[in-house]
């Protein structure tokens, strides 16, 4: 449970172009920094600090805890944060699991909560809130632009699998929402497994064209390396998780050629994204992920909505959050009815730039979409 | 001989004191906090007591049993999914079972407490039945697997969210009480503690202690007497496990949330942990773990990421150089058996 | 003696054989405790007298044969319903419960006498020291065997020979049917066999003893009858002076051990 | 199903078997010997694989990450013993399990301070990248077969080990009479130390070699450790035959629960659940087997009393 304030250092102002804010904010950032989930917290509050860093802004306060990737630490984290901190506003939570744990009690307490990554379907449909805002993406958003990708391609019988848990579930339900061609097999595996034999050897079976995978973390490393051993070569199509700066070099030659959806690419071509990419390299001596650029937007949307609204009058403040009138990385960004982004979803495709492996946006599977629980929204 | 007579029973004294302490302590704390205005304070509190009892279940396994149940995780996330399931279903107005006759959730504590009492009971005497056929470290390797068993269906099983888990929005309620101001819910779990603490006080003096406590030094000995020890250690395990579930309840209520890590192998060490640091078979030996863990946890992990690292390097300590625990080093009464 | 043997046997083993593997430990083993008796088995080490104790006792199954008490066929019984049924038995290492009080293990026996002890609600919530009965019958058990001064002393703190006493103390509460001892005097010193040989020949009137002893003194001062175990076979049983007159047990046994 | 994916699917549950063999023989010969149970033993398994990514990394060659995910689990379990353990030997299990967690966190942690949060990156070999086509058409990856390979040589090699060695003969020696072998005038601790970086570099080895086709990351020990007490419950304590066994059970119950399972249900209802149902029973499955054994044999298959 790190903590860090973040107090700038004057010299920074000479940057400062947004009208100052009639107060300061103060934001509690729960992530994960430690155990094996650790990357993508660390990215997340990197590129998080480096928004607040660039914008020279020093009214926004960051207070940032470690939630060990566990929900029972999130929720207390947040009581934290809320009843001796004081914050006005939460952010940072990684994982689905944890956000269902944590969000809905804070936005009940009157806190905005702004979502770096979760998108649990839960949140975004009947239990969405006025104070809770998505800037990723709504859970089955990739796995969406994957199955239009599938079509797009010619696929017409693919091979599906995730992990036994929700997000697994809302991963192939994405999927097939899109995706207009047969199913040649749908297995769900084990959550935190590692060896893919098996579901290999049906894919091999089972005359697929071919395999969509949703397998975050680990589970995707290892089952990129043993589809590449096997020789089993229908192409493979997977969300951005898989692909990530972070993990993909432990994945290496596996992962290569492979197509996979995004809503951010760091050769995505608008100055907001230059600079990012250029910054976070000279910040920190390695190439930005998603998360962080996730992270990046989130704090970037705080710092607009405080250049137009004190934080104190809520229902201003909102509406402000609403407008999101920022910079995004991603280039057009806007939120839908319900608090979740509306954007275009790339394809990418995996290459090697030197000696480190990255991608490249090769096409756009959806433009300006939405999620599909939005009309479920009261909002 | 009079000598050493002395000795246990000023140490014994000492450890009341201590235990007196340790109890004003968790109970003034938080009253302090009130006054303050420093609610989290009182929520850490609440989670100490909340694993404290928690540890107070293992403790009649491990400490009077002296059976090394590496799984009471699995009880722990029983007591908590009893608490989800009963109040999601009551959140929902979706009757638990439609046939053969109706049964709605409810979001009344004491009826979820006994319900996770009784899951807990009965998970633990099946689980029971079935490791304490076997003894050492079968039963430490058994226990533990059967808790990866139970973390896995949880994940897996999509009715109650999988590894989503199941949030309840609102605090469950207790009657007379505002269980979702933190003072109060305080109060009740450390009167839950208190009572069991008091159960756990007379069981220890019991003659089902005294047998318990003979089973685990000499398996002939109460053989030899007429009591089957392979009843009494089962007994000591559901007591245990129906302890560890009313806990998981509570804990799920601070949280408002129950969640596949609560049967987490994780969770079963430190369970443990609590246990050890505070000192095996000693009354309060759990709330001292506990709320010392509670305090590293925040402490510690204000200092560094890396705080495990220091929290590993402090267990191995106890465990090599103090025997008794934290409460057996401060009474100077060394390991409470053996 | 002639009378006694048309008397039942208050305890009977039958045939017993038991093998680990390539070892006989017991073969063919018969032996008979009748009422008011001390039979002891006697042999050398690894004769298979433990072995043939923990069968009688139920810790260990037999391959084939059957144990008896007072009529009853208990050879499918656990120890400790053998215990329960009168069986009474104290151990060659100490199995006492050794950080519990001298008291509290003669209380633990007292409670083993009562019936339906051990798991039931009142047992979880009543106090075990505090009941008036189960002290009491505990106290009378340590005042018999001389341990009424100790015992408020942790068990650990006993000296050997206080142990065996106590284990003794523990078996007189449980007023047995019949005692089975293993190797009582082991540890007494001499004052300490004699003072527990006077104590097992009044014993013997309330309950009849099957002793395992390495004591030749003792076992040929207390002994009715003596079995002689080699090889994992009885190869004699008889009064003191038909053992004494055995040339079969001269030779296997006393020519190299007496 | 066709009988080719059925005996893919053997080998698959054949190969995981083996490399669960390799971390549970490791176990089941510290607990013989010492009577020890090592919780660390997973964090072993991680060392190994991370010393095996790093070295690999850096020289570029496989055969030298995987000596050196030998000799630093071996030196690992060296120093691991030598600090720590060899004053739990005379502790209750209760004090080793303590003592062990500890030691999973200190070394959990202490990797990821050293070597970062984000996985690691460790290929299998060029020369064993491809598939293989085995008689009968059944076309597998190279790399698997060469572990159940490695895996069965080193099973033999650990037989030959025990039974026709003098090391073999203390080890079984000390299995069955700790104080024997001292009176003999073996050096008991030397002897400990040496079982114990055994058991240590087995469990390296296993790291290494699936560490090339999973992820290298931290907390890749622990799910694998408490798979290896299941296999070890099932095979008997102490027993590296019964280890043998109990991993090839387990992975074969494992691999054909997750591949029939899903098949089995889909025959009663409709395949989204059939799927979800089928997969949730088969992450019990090894479980169920692990009671049923116990019902059955409470010692394990292959051990003594328990």
């Amino acid at each position: 449970m790190r903590m860090k304030s973040l107090a700038l250092a004057a010299a920074l102002s000479l940057s400062v172009t947004l009208p100052a804010a009639a107060e300061p904010v103060k934001v509690g950032m729960i992530t994960t920094l430690s155990g094996g989930g650790a990357g993508l917290g660390i990215d997340v509050r990197d590129g998080f600090m480096l928004a607040v860093k660039n914008s020279g802004n020093t009214d926004l306060e960051l207070v940032v805890e470690d939630d060990q990737q566990k929900p029972d630490i999130a929720v207390q984290l947040a009581d934290k944060m809320i009843q001796s901190e004081k914050v006005d506003i939460l952010t940072g939570i990684i994982w689905s699991n944890l956000a269902m744990a944590v969000v809905p009690a804070a936005t009940a307490q009157g806190k905005f909560y702004l979502s770096p990554n979760a998108g649990p379907s839960a949140l975004a449909g009947k239990g969405c809130h006025e104070n809770y805002f998505n800037v990723a993406w709504q859970n089955d958003n990739l796995h969406e632009a994957a199955g239009a990708y599938a079509n797009d391609a010619g696929f017409k019988n693919s091979f599906i699998l995730a992990p036994n848990y929700p997000a697994g579930k809302d991963a192939l339900t994405g999927y097939k929402r899109f995706y207009k061609g047969d199913v040649a097999g749908e297995i769900y595996t084990q959550l935190g497994q590692n060896d893919y034999a098996a579901e290999i050897a049906q894919i091999r079976a089972s005359g697929a064209d071919s395999v969509f995978f949703f397998l975050p973390g680990g589970m995707g490393i290892a089952f990129m390396k043993q589809y590449a051993a096997s020789g089993v070569g229908m192409p493979l199509i997977g969300p951005a998780f898989s692909f990530d700066q972070g993990i993909l070099q432990a994945v290496g030659e596996a992962a290569l050629g492979v197509k996979n959806t995004s809503q951010w690419n760091k050769d995505i071509d608008n100055p907001a994204n230059k600079a990012f990419v250029e910054s976070f390299q000279a910040e920190y001596g390695r190439l930005p992920s998603l998360y962080a650029s996730q992270g990046f937007d989130t704090a970037n949307l705080i710092l607009s909505a405080m250049g137009k609204a004190s934080v104190g009058d809520a229902d201003a403040f909102r509406a402000a959050l609403e407008e999101a009138d920022f910079d995004s990385v991603r280039g057009s960004f806007k939120f839908a009815s319900n608090h979740h982004p509306v954007q275009d979803i790339y394809v990418r495709e995996v290459i090697k730039e030197g000696d480190v492996f990255t991608n490249k946006i090769i096409g756009t599977a959806l433009k300006d979409h939405a999620d599909a629980y939005a009309a479920e929204c009261k909002l | 001989m009079s000598g050493a007579v002395t000795n246990i029973r000023s140490g014994a004294r000492r450890e009341w004191v201590i235990n007196l302490v340790l109890l004003a302590g968790l109970g003034l704390v938080p009253l302090w906090a009130w006054f303050a205005d420093a609610p989290f304070t009182i929520t850490l509190a609440t989670r100490a007591a909340i694993l404290a009892l928690a540890g107070t279940g293992l403790n009649i396994a491990l400490g009077m049993g002296g059976l090394v149940s590496f799984g009471h995780a699995v009880f722990f996330g029983i007591g908590g999914y009893a608490m989800g399931i009963l109040a999601s279903h009551a959140q929902n107005y979706d009757p638990l079972v439609q046939w053969p006759v109706v049964i709605e959730g409810t979001q009344f504590m004491p009826v979820i407490w006994i319900v996770a009492i009784l899951a807990g009971a009965v998970a633990a005497l099946v689980i029971g039945a079935l490791s304490l056929r076997t003894s050492g470290v079968y039963f430490i390797m058994i226990t533990l697997a059967f808790g990866q068993m139970f973390y896995y269906f949880a994940i897996s099983w999509p009715a109650y969210g999988g590894e989503d888990g199941l949030a309840i929005y609102v605090r469950n309620g207790f009657p007379g009480l505002n269980t979702l101001d933190p003072i109060q819910y305080f109060a009740l779990c450390f009167a839950v503690l208190l009572v069991v603490l008091f159960f756990n006080a007379r069981l220890i003096r019991s003659p089902f202690g005294l047998a318990l406590n003979a089973a685990r030094q000499s398996t002939q000995r109460v053989e030899a007497v007429g009591m089957d020890p392979f009843r009494l250690r089962l007994a000591a395990f559901v007591l245990s496990g129906a302890i560890t579930a009313l806990a998981g309840a509570l804990f799920a209520d601070l949280n408002r949330f129950a969640s596949p890590a609560m049967f987490s192998w994780q969770l079963s060490g430190e369970i443990m942990v609590f246990v050890i640091l505070g000192g095996v078979a000693r009354l309060c030996g759990p709330l001292a773990g506990a709320v010392v863990f509670v305090m590293l946890e925040h402490f510690l992990g204000g200092l560094s990421e890396y705080w495990h690292i220091f929290l590993g390097l402090l267990l191995l300590l106890v465990v090599l150089l103090a025997k008794g625990g934290l409460i057996g080093l401060l009474s100077g009464r060394g390991a409470a058996h053996g | 003696m002639a009378d006694q043997h048309t008397l039942l046997p208050v305890l009977e083993a039958r045939s017993i054989t038991r093998t680990f593997a390539a070892l006989k430990a017991n073969e063919d083993v018969s032996i008979d405790l009748k009422q008011g008796e001390i039979h002891a088995v006697i042999g050398p080490n690894g004769a298979g007298k433990s072995t043939l104790i923990q069968q009688i006792c139920g810790t260990l199954a037999p391959d084939s044969g059957e144990v008896f008490l007072a009529g009853e066929n208990i050879t499918p019984l656990k120890a400790h319903q053998r215990a329960r049924r009168g069986l009474a038995r104290t151990f060659q290492v100490s199995a006492l419960a050794m950080e519990d009080t001298v008291l509290e293990n003669a209380v633990l026996g007292a409670l083993g006498a009562q019936s339906g002890a051990g798991v039931s609600v009142m047992g979880m919530f009543s106090s075990a020291l505090g009941n008036r009965a189960l002290r009491d019958a505990a106290m009378e058990a340590l005042l018999r065997v001389g341990l009424r001064d100790k015992a408020q002393v942790r068990t650990a703190q006993l000296s050997h020979g206080e142990r065996r006493q106590l284990e003794l103390a523990v078996a007189l509460t449980l007023k047995p049917k019949a005692f089975v001892m293993d190797e009582p005097m082991a540890g007494l010193g001499a004052s300490g066999s004699k003072a527990m040989t006077e104590f097992l020949d009044r014993l013997r009137r309330e309950a009849p003893i099957l002793l395992v002893e390495h004591d030749m003194d003792a076992v040929f001062a207390l002994a009715d009858r003596i079995s002689v175990l080699v090889y994992g076979r009885i190869i004699a049983t008889g009064t003191v002076d038909e053992i004494r007159a055995d040339a079969g047990v001269r030779e296997a046994y006393l020519g190299e051990d007496a | 199903m066709s009988p080719i994916l059925f005996i893919e699917q053997l080998l698959n549950g054949l190969q995981f078997g083996i490399m669960l063999f390799l971390m549970a023989s490791g176990l089941t010969l510290v607990f013989g010997v010492m009577g020890l149970i090592n919780l660390a033993h997973g964090s072993l398994f991680m060392i190994g694989a991370f010393a095996a990514a790093a070295v690999a990394g850096w020289s570029g060659s496989f055969l030298l990450g995987l000596a050196a995910a030998l000799a630093a689990a071996a030196a690992a379990g060296v120093i691991i013993e030598t600090v720590v353990i060899r004053r739990l030997y005379n502790r209750d299990h209760l004090d080793q399990v303590l003592a062990t967690f500890a030691l999973i966190l200190i070394l959990s942690e202490g990797t990821r301070w050293l070597f970062g949060s984000f996985p690691l990156y460790l290929e299998r070999p060029s020369w064993l990248a491809g598939p293989v086509t085995l008689p009968g058409g059944i076309e597998y990856s190279s790399y698997r077969l060469a572990l159940i390979v490695v895996g069965l040589a080193i099973a033999a090699g650990l037989f030959f080990l025990v039974t026709h060695t003098r090391l073999g003969d203390r080890i079984r020696a000390g299995e069955s009479d700790r104080e024997m072998i001292a009176a003999l005038g073996v050096d008991i601790s030397k002897l400990y130390t040496i079982v114990f970086a055994l058991g240590a570099a087995l469990a390296g080895l296993a790291g290494a070699l699936v560490g090339a086709i999973q992820s290298v990351q931290v907390g890749m020990g622990e799910p694998v450790l408490i798979l290896a007490f299941v296999v070890i419950v099932i095979g008997g304590i102490g027993s590296i035959k019964g280890a043998l066994i109990g991993a090839l059970l387990v992975g074969l119950t494992d691999t054909l629960g997750r591949f029939l399972l899903p098949i089995l249900f889909g025959t009663v209802m409709d395949p989204a659940s059939a799927t979800a149902v089928g997969s949730a029973l088969a992450s019990m499955a090894i479980y169920m087997l692990m009671a049923l054994v116990l019902l059955i044999r409470p010692q394990g298959l292959f051990g003594g009393a328990p």
